[in-house]
């Protein structure tokens, strides 16, 4: 069902863990429909330097999780907001179909992330 | 290390069971239904299996039709009873802890016309008899309760039930696929007019299952055509398959209690061995009237798939009721209807034991299962509680 | 000697075929559903199952659905494409020779409110295309027609008749179990929406059938529960049957043109060796737009089953659509439908001639037989003819 | 399905034939039923001394037929005229359900052949 690099990925996964001091933190998901991811990220002169994540939910879920925390390291805000939920299931050797929607969920948790970021910045440069 | 404990899935096929199985597989490949010597040897085997399974449940073999599964046998079981006696009435009760090859025969029959009731279950996933007889009505035709449930292995009281149908002159049919070969089924003693099963669960093969049904109750085919199976179940006889059922059928009768002890002595090893190691995990279903090698798990703040996955990464196998673990996707009908939370059924783990399981085995789970929960509880961000919510 | 001359009632099991099945009644014995590497290895092998099946008849894995027999194959078409489209008519056709589980099936749907038309045939057991335009109404909206006869041979125009169903959007089944992977079965190129067809009618095991359904056709299912199949047939894979019905298939197309021309020539011979030594001998079904394996005749004034236990004692195995050799102790319909007086059908004798039959068997058939019919002639009454009745 | 002893009588049937001038005949069946079963015996001081049959029929109808010529040789008219469906079974180690029909037809076509030669000999009887 999962490809190997998948489950590398969800048996070893990348940027496990909360930044403390995180400058965008993103959330989606819900616990009752099985799949939560939380993302945190850490950014400098617009470029995404860390990423990390929590994941309750599947083995894709996790691998997802894992793979998009470490696409967005080192990408500009810009490039990070263009990664799409086929992208993520390229960069994995493919998802199973029923599982899409867990790539879906972290574009999204990525997103919320640097939006989270985003309006603090704007908020920020409001007040200096 | 290997360790097998998704029995409820399916068992493995007993080497023994094989070997009576092959000749069918190799000259003596003929029709069941040919005149010949050939087809009469065939049709010989099958009467044996038929007394053999007949004699693991105590009925007669003229009551046994064999099918093609356990879910045939549930489909053929409830549509056929419903349709036979729906000039009586067309109200049928299935409870709402059954399989789901019970569910979706009684929502078929529920689109055609009759009414349905789905018994709820209490914390254990247990039907109150007295709830039952507060169901039945004048058109009451047919009660179906599953025996033993095989996601959280609680023994439904059939005998209790199977009064009241009768006091009704309701039928009543147990779904005894997960317990029958595996905890003593006595369809006198359950008093029960219908009872379906399959080889599988008691390391017979996939593809042979059989529905009991009490001598004179009359039952609409599922499937229809020739003279097979007493032009009850048509379609050309699978020798082998109804042949190793008939065998698996007479080694579980055999070691039965045996095979029991065993089983019930690694799982309580085993309870005690991760409740003991995990926190925030909860034991499901009821704590005595449950399958003997059946352990069944609620671990918090984590997802079922997931455990799966590294538990097998581990050679462990076993089964979960989360959505993910699940095709359809959805949390386990079962874990909701006995009142848990949607978030805490997601961390459902089944451990279910055989007779060829060690405790060897049992141990090295005891051992490799706290780290998986660790390790998944370290990436969920839910690790410090429920209240840790996106 | 012993032949096999009865590859219409089953045939024996291809070595190759068992040695590809052993390996999931041992280690992979894993439930296909599961979510751990031993399911993946069954759901793989089930994937290629369904490959392989889906190239011997040309159509799409994704169109295969599994079943555990041929019968179970058509009782899901019929009644699963009837209820699916009850909406838009009530009224379906079948031929006057098909296999009993269609007519029962049709008579089952016709107790239920349908309408059904049963096709008359010619002399050969043929349906006339024209005949099938002539019964279509409004409400028809399934037609289902015999591939070819077991009985008899005859194989149907299906394309003109599926080009009739076509235009007056009516859906199209063809039970073909006693065709597929004897002679080329294309789905497309008959013009077929579904299709059945059993394993064991070309050297795969019994127990697998499957149902073809055009991509987009919605139908019912027959077997309810879980996921399996797509959610159209419940039940625990029967995973070594599955597999062993794929190296069936692929075995039945690769080796197809050869396996034909050589049952034909042992055929040809045979009828010419037994018209030519026994008088008063019908070939019945049609003489050249039958099965190549296949010969059936009627003997006059002697009965089918006498001989079929005669030809067993010699070591040949052949069948018969005589009432005694049936257990529902009636004539064949089949025969009957093509015109055939009673006493005329209990003289029916078939040999159907497999892959591996050899030019010898043959030759000890036309042998043996004749000396078999002389044999039962001389105890009969009739044997200076029908007029010497009691 | 059938006994030994009833495979015995199928493929080695006694008594197979006409008896030309016998002293009474019956039949019994229908070929569009599937069997027919033609009985002849020879009488002598009302004793049954030969008996034949001619069958068209299945395995059972011929054993059948062979069975009851043998029982009836050797009987008085009244002994034979006794003779049950169910001793016939018997004498044949058994006949599954759906063949018992065979020994019915069997009984009759004896106890027909019987009356045959009773009727017979009352007509001489009347003349002489
Ligand atoms: C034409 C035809 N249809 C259907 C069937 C039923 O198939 P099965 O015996 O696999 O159920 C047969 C069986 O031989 C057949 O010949
Ligand atoms: C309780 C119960 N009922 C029915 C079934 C269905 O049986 P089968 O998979 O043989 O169709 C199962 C399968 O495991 C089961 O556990």
């Amino acid at each position: 069902m999962y490809s190997q690099k998948l489950m590398e990925h969800f048996l070893s996964p990348k940027n496990v863990g909360e930044i403390p001091d995180a400058d965008g933190v993103g959330g989606e998901g819900n616990p009752v429909c099985g799949d939560v991811m939380k993302v945190y990220i850490k950014v400098e002169d617009d470029k995404i330097v860390d990423a990390k994540f929590q994941t309750f939910g599947c083995g894709a879920a996790i691998a997802v999780s894992s793979m998009i925390t470490e696409m967005a390291k080192g990408k500009t805000i810009e490039e990070a907001l263009k990664i799409s939920k086929e992208a993520i299931a390229e960069a994995l050797d493919g998802l199973p179909p029923q599982k899409m929607h867990c790539s879906n969920l972290g574009a999204d948790a990525l997103k919320k992330a640097i939006q989270d970021y985003l309006s603090k910045r704007k908020t920020s440069e409001d007040v200096n | 290390m290997r360790a097998y404990f998704d029995h409820v899935a399916t068992n493995p096929l007993d080497p023994r069971v094989l070997e009576a199985m092959l000749p069918y597989f190799k000259d003596e490949f003929g029709n069941a239904q040919s005149v010949y010597d050939l087809g009469l040897r065939a049709r010989d085997a099958i009467e044996l299996a038929r007394q053999r399974v007949a004699s693991l449940i105590n009925c007669k073999p003229s009551e046994i039709i064999f099918t093609s599964s356990g879910a045939e046998a549930n489909n053929f079981a409830i549509r056929g009873i419903a349709l036979a006696r729906q000039n009586r009435g067309k109200h049928i009760m299935v409870s709402r802890v059954e399989h789901h090859s019970i569910l979706n025969s009684a929502r078929f029959l529920e689109r055609s016309g009759f009414e349905v009731t789905f018994l709820p279950v209490d914390n254990y996933g247990m039907v109150d008899p007295e709830t039952v007889k507060k169901f039945i009505t004048k058109e009451t035709t047919l009660i179906s309760i599953i025996h033993a449930s095989s996601e959280v292995g609680t023994i439904q009281p059939l005998k209790e039930i199977g009064k009241i149908a009768k006091e009704h002159d309701i039928v009543f049919h147990t779904d005894a696929v997960s317990s029958t070969g595996n905890i003593p089924v006595d369809v006198q003693e359950l008093g029960v007019d219908l009872l379906s099963l399959a080889a599988n669960q008691f390391y017979g093969p996939k593809g042979a299952g059989a529905l009991y049904v009490r001598e004179g109750l009359r039952i609409v085919p599922l499937i229809y055509g020739g003279v097979q199976e007493g032009g009850r179940r048509a379609g050309t006889e699978n020798v082998p398959a109804i042949v190793g059922m008939g065998v698996a059928a007479e080694l579980a009768k055999e070691e039965l209690i045996e095979r029991m002890a065993h089983v019930k002595g690694l799982r309580d090893r085993l309870v005690v061995g991760l409740t003991s190691h995990i926190e925030d995990i909860q034991y499901t279903g009821h704590p005595q009237e449950r399958l003997p090698g059946h352990a069944s798990f609620l671990v918090e703040y984590i997802e079922g798939e997931a455990m799966l996955l590294m538990l097998a990464h581990k050679g462990i196998y076993a089964a979960s009721g989360s959505a993910c673990s699940s095709k359809a996707l959805k949390a386990s009908p079962v874990l909701l209807s006995m009142g848990i939370p949607s978030h805490l059924a997601q961390g459902s783990v089944v451990f279910t034991l055989g007779k060829d399981n060690t405790l060897e085995e049992v141990e090295y789970c005891i051992e490799e299962f706290p780290k998986i929960v660790e390790r998944l509880r370290e990436i969920s961000p839910f690790k410090k509680g429920w209240q840790q919510a996106v």
